[in-house]
């Protein structure tokens, strides 16, 4: 039994992966060995910098999750007010398609059997 | 709680409606009839008797806890006949040929032998004690709940 | 907008299902090989004078052995639904 | 054992169902013997699906005749159908069985501690027993009829748990759609199978697949059983009840009706592959399937990026990897008629599509446990009011990072080994379908990662200052789907080489299907 | 009985299975709701008894049964199957709504609703 998983044209080995990420790991860590040393906990050097101003409270400096991706959403408003109405949240909407669907495939297969 | 008319001609009729429900339990593998169809008759006798009476009456006769046992009580008899015949295979009735319920009928039409059946006659009873059980829990946990009262945990 | 088009829809279902219905086998002369064997030997084989209490207990005794299942649940879930809340929580 | 493995189709069955019958007796006397009976019949019964599963794969499919003479004894003697109900194990149904198996155990060790400070909890651990027997059921019945009966009494307790909450209004809500859509599928099917009944005079799906012969009404037939179990699957544009149900139930049984979706989804690959294959019009069916498998995947990620609610938001990325699944054996459904191109993708693509339904029930339960973890935490499901809680739970922020990494397919965890396979084999198909998937898998990780910072990262919280820990026995049900994640990426192949090529050959060859239960040894 | 030539029995079902859609689609007060999903169940448990039916058969019943041919039992065992789970899910269904109508104050399907999007 192999270790190789092969899927169409191309093969796929976890076990290769690994190893090659683990040397990835090391060599950083080498370069990382050559960074500064001068540095010290516990002082000036850990606290945040804001511009010199006091630094605000941590509720306000979390980024809430409704300012993430602000941009996304701004260009995508038309999609989203497209994409949001049929979710209704009426269960009488829900049977609608169900209906809906149930019907239009039972004709597509019945077109598609008188077809043959 | 309706008047006093009605309370007495319920406690006489719950009687008959009890016994006409055992008759379809027990005459199930007989005549048309079983454990589904008698439990709902008897069913319908403690509906009355919360017509009658209000549902407070009824649940200081009536305790859920004891309904509970009883209900789970006949779903595990049921499925313990189911099991008894896994020796051969689950669900085997095991019981034709023997001295309980065992006899077989003579084929063809005829009048029927009530020790016939096999597993089928208990199962009836089973399924009876559990319709009865649950429906009346069921219905008088709704009763309950709808006029305010406490259903218990 | 969304009556007329779901009449529209419902309407095609409907067509479908009364559609079906004509093509079924003509009312009354079902094909009937499986229930014939039934007929013949549910005396012998379970003692039962009632075919249909032995199809139900004995031929397709697990089917009934999971609707006494469903009722279990529905029992259940009504009483677990009904139940009264302890102190402490609640409606919120 | 010999004896074990020929019992073991029903005990599966039956052992969840008689534990459910005691499981009110018992509740009465303690509750430490109500949750020891809970664990120890789920360990048991996962013990005998396992055993059961090598024997399928190494013996062939397992028949079970309910009351017969003997368990192998499908057929009456002389006599031409099976009269009785017979269960059915191919290797697809075991495939199912052991995911099933292995969540449900998972789930039940996570409600220890997650509910344990409700009231009800004997009528929920009952419940939770039932729910398992009714997806045992659907997974092994041969039988129409009987499959309709385990799939209600599956819907029935998965309503029942979804409305558990009872001092919240929305769980009622939740619950009261679930039934009626489940209510309206099951009574859909049980519609299809009387047209059957009334056409070939049989229940049995083997001896249907024999004699069907896809007239008009046949066809009918085929639309109400594929749309009813697409639905219950949630499939988009039928997916509008699946947030509402699984954002509001508790995170264990969340888990759970995940699987119990995917069941619905093995019924509809036994009506399209086994009980139509013969007569099936696979391309038009292939190609319906295809269509509403993109648009899962597309409406299912971008609405899951816009949601706020952390248990919603994973419901809709639910959705969404259901689509991967549809996609991957609607591609093997389309060129079913063609041995060549079956040969060359079609089988892979359909290995594909169920190694993830094997990945998606390994990391979706966890990602709902850990959104469950931060629900029994914070007390809200609302990604706006929280912040800062890595530092309260270190172990489910590890989880969860799992989990993120192998649903947004980044190698080398499972995710990424399933969507290469449907990948590449759906590029020979279509290329187009490729890169859709590489966009949806792309908007899936960034929704995670906004789902990531807002819930986790950034400094500590004020109001989550006093809040204790997550709970011992929640971190072990996470644990254990994280260490199945963890075992399916380091053994890819061989799990594709030991279940899945069995699964996707057990779909496509229906005669074996058959020929178990007539008796005809090809 | 004679022959049918239009099988009005089905055609029962069928229009019953067509008005509970009806009132499935259009009707907004949930207790309708319910109400169309029983009509539908009874509508699949006419199609079903009307399926067994075969013509001047009496019932499967070997008790004291006069002569002649016997209609189907099996659907007459899967009707009464399913009409046992339409009455446990109409129990289930109808305990939902009652704790609804108990959170909002209302039976309405759009004024109730607290999920949506």
């Amino acid at each position: 039994m192999t270790h190789i998983l092969e899927s169409g044209y191309a093969f796929w080995n976890p076990i290769v992966w690994i190893i090659v990420f683990i040397v990835v790991l090391i060599v950083v860590y080498f370069f990382r060995r050559r960074g500064q040393k001068e540095y010290k906990k516990d002082t000036d050097q850990t606290r945040i910098f804001l511009c010199g101003g006091e630094v605000p409270e941590a509720g306000e400096r979390h980024i809430r999750v409704g300012n993430i991706y602000w941009g996304f959403f701004e260009t995508l408003k038309e999609y989203y007010k497209q994409i949001l109405r049929p979710h209704t949240g009426i269960i009488n909407d829900y049977v609608l398609w169900f209906v809906a669907i149930t019907a239009v495939s039972a004709l597509v297969l019945l077109i598609a059997g008188l077809a043959k | 709680m309706l008047s006093k008319i009605v309370r007495t001609v319920a406690n006489q009729l719950i009687v008959f409606i009890l016994i006409f429900g055992l008759y379809v339990i027990a005459h199930g593998h007989l005549t048309p009839g079983g454990g589904f169809q008698g439990g709902a008759v008897i069913v319908s006798g403690v509906v009355m008797l919360l017509v009658a009476f209000s549902s407070k009456e009824l649940k200081k006769s009536l305790r859920e806890r004891v309904l509970t046992i009883l209900e789970s009580t006949g779903a595990l008899i049921f499925a313990a006949l189911a099991f008894a015949g896994i020796g051969t295979a689950f669900f085997y009735n095991l019981l034709v040929d023997t001295p309980i319920f065992g006899r077989i009928p003579p084929t063809g039409p005829g009048p029927g032998d009530f020790w016939t059946g096999g597993v089928v006659p208990l199962m009836n009873f089973a399924v009876g004690l559990k319709v009865v059980a649950g429906l009346s829990a069921v219905v008088l946990a709704m009763a309950l709940f709808s006029s305010g009262e406490e259903v218990e945990e | 907008m969304r009556r007329v088009v779901g009449l529209i829809l419902w309407l095609v279902l409907v067509a479908f299902l009364v559609w079906g219905a004509l093509l079924i086998h003509p009312f009354g002369y079902p094909p009937s090989d499986m229930d014939d064997y039934m007929i013949e030997n549910a005396q012998e084989e379970t003692g039962n004078n009632n075919v249909v209490a032995s199809v139900v207990f004995d031929y397709r005794g697990f089917d009934t052995l999971g609707e006494a299942t469903i009722l279990f649940t529905a029992v259940t879930g009504v009483l677990l639904l009904l139940r009264t809340l302890k102190r402490g929580e609640g409606d919120s | 054992m010999a004896a074990l493995i020929t019992q073991a189709p029903i005990l599966i069955i039956a052992i969840p169902l008689v534990a459910a019958f005691l499981t009110p007796l018992i509740g009465m006397a303690s509750k430490k013997a109500r949750n020891a009976l809970v664990i120890v019949s789920l360990v048991f019964v996962a013990f005998l699906v396992f055993a059961l599963a090598r024997d399928v794969v190494i013996n062939g499919i397992h028949v079970y005749t309910l009351g017969a003479t003997s368990p192998g004894q499908t057929i009456p003697t002389g006599f031409m159908v099976p009269v009785r109900i017979i269960l059915e194990i191919d290797a697809m149904s075991a495939f199912f069985s052991i995911i099933w198996s292995i969540v449900s155990l998972a789930a039940a060790i996570y409600s220890l501690s997650h509910i344990a400070n409700e009231t009800g909890q004997t009528r929920f651990y009952t419940l939770l027993l039932l729910m398992v027997t009714g997806g045992f059921g659907m997974m092994f019945t041969g039988d129409l009829f009987n499959l309709f009966v385990f799939l209600e009494i599956a819907s029935i307790s998965g309503g029942a748990l979804i409305a558990f909450r009872t001092r919240f209004g929305d769980t009622q809500e939740g619950g009261f759609k679930y039934i009626v859509v489940s209510a309206i599928a099951g009574l859909m099917v049980l519609f299809a199978t009387g047209i059957l009944y009334g056409q070939y005079n049989s229940l049995n799906i083997a001896i249907l697949a024999q004699a069907i012969q896809y007239t008009t009404l046949d066809q009918i037939a085929l639309a109400l059983l594929l749309i009813a179990f697409a639905m219950k699957t949630g499939m988009v544009p039928l997916h509008l009840w699946f947030p509402d149900a699984y954002s509001v139930a508790p995170a264990s049984i969340t888990g759970m009706l995940v699987i119990t979706s995917h069941a619905c989804m093995y019924a509809a690959f036994r009506v399209c592959f086994t009980l139509y294959g013969a007569v099936i019009d696979a391309p038009v069916v292939g190609w319906i399937l295809i269509a509403f498998g993109l648009l899962t995947m597309f409406i299912g990620v971008t609405m899951a990026v816009f949601q706020k609610d952390v248990m919603r938001f994973m419901s809709y990325h639910a959705i969404s990897q259901l689509g991967y699944m549809w996609l991957g054996v609607g591609v093997g459904l389309a060129v079913l008629g063609n041995p060549g191109l079956l040969a060359t993708y079609g089988r892979d693509a359909m290995s594909g599509g169920i190694f993830h339904i094997l990945n998606h029930a390994m990391y979706k339960p966890l990602l709902f446990f850990t959104g469950g973890a931060l629900f029994h935490l914070t007390g809200t499901r609302d990604l706006a009011k929280m912040g800062g809680l890595a530092h309260k739970m270190k172990w489910t922020t590890i989880l969860y990072i799992i989990g993120t990494l192998s649903i947004s397919g980044i190698p080398p965890l499972n995710g990424f080994s399933s969507k290469i396979l449907i990948y590449e084999s759906v590029y020979q198909f279509n290329p187009i379908f490729t890169v859709i998937g590489i966009i949806v898998s792309i908007l899936t990780l960034a929704s995670f990662t906004k789902a990531f910072h807002s819930a986790f990262m950034g400094a500590e919280l004020p109001e989550y200052k006093g809040v204790k820990g997550v709970p011992r026995s929640m971190i072990v049900g996470m644990v254990i789907l994280a260490a199945g994640i963890i075992f399916i990426t380091l053994f890819p192949a061989q799990i594709v080489n030991w279940i899945l090529h069995p699964a996707a050959d057990a779909l496509i060859d229906r005669g074996a299907y058959i020929n178990a239960v007539t008796g005809v040894i090809p | 009985m004679e022959h049918m030539p239009l099988n009005f029995p089905f055609l029962a079902a069928a229009l019953l299975a067509a008005v509970s859609f009806y009132i499935m689609i259009f009707k907004k007060n949930l207790i309708k709701l319910i109400m169309g999903i029983a009509m539908m169940s009874s509508a699949v448990n006419l199609f079903l008894v009307a399926l067994g039916y075969r013509a001047g058969g009496n019932a499967p019943i070997y008790t004291d049964v006069p002569e002649g041919p016997m209609v189907l039992p099996v659907p007459q065992a899967l009707t009464l199957t399913s009409i046992v789970i339409n009455v446990a899910v109409l129990a289930l269904m109808l305990t939902m709504v009652m704790q609804i109508y108990r959170h909002t104050g209302s039976l309405d399907s759009e004024k109730s609703r607290k999920l949506k999007g």
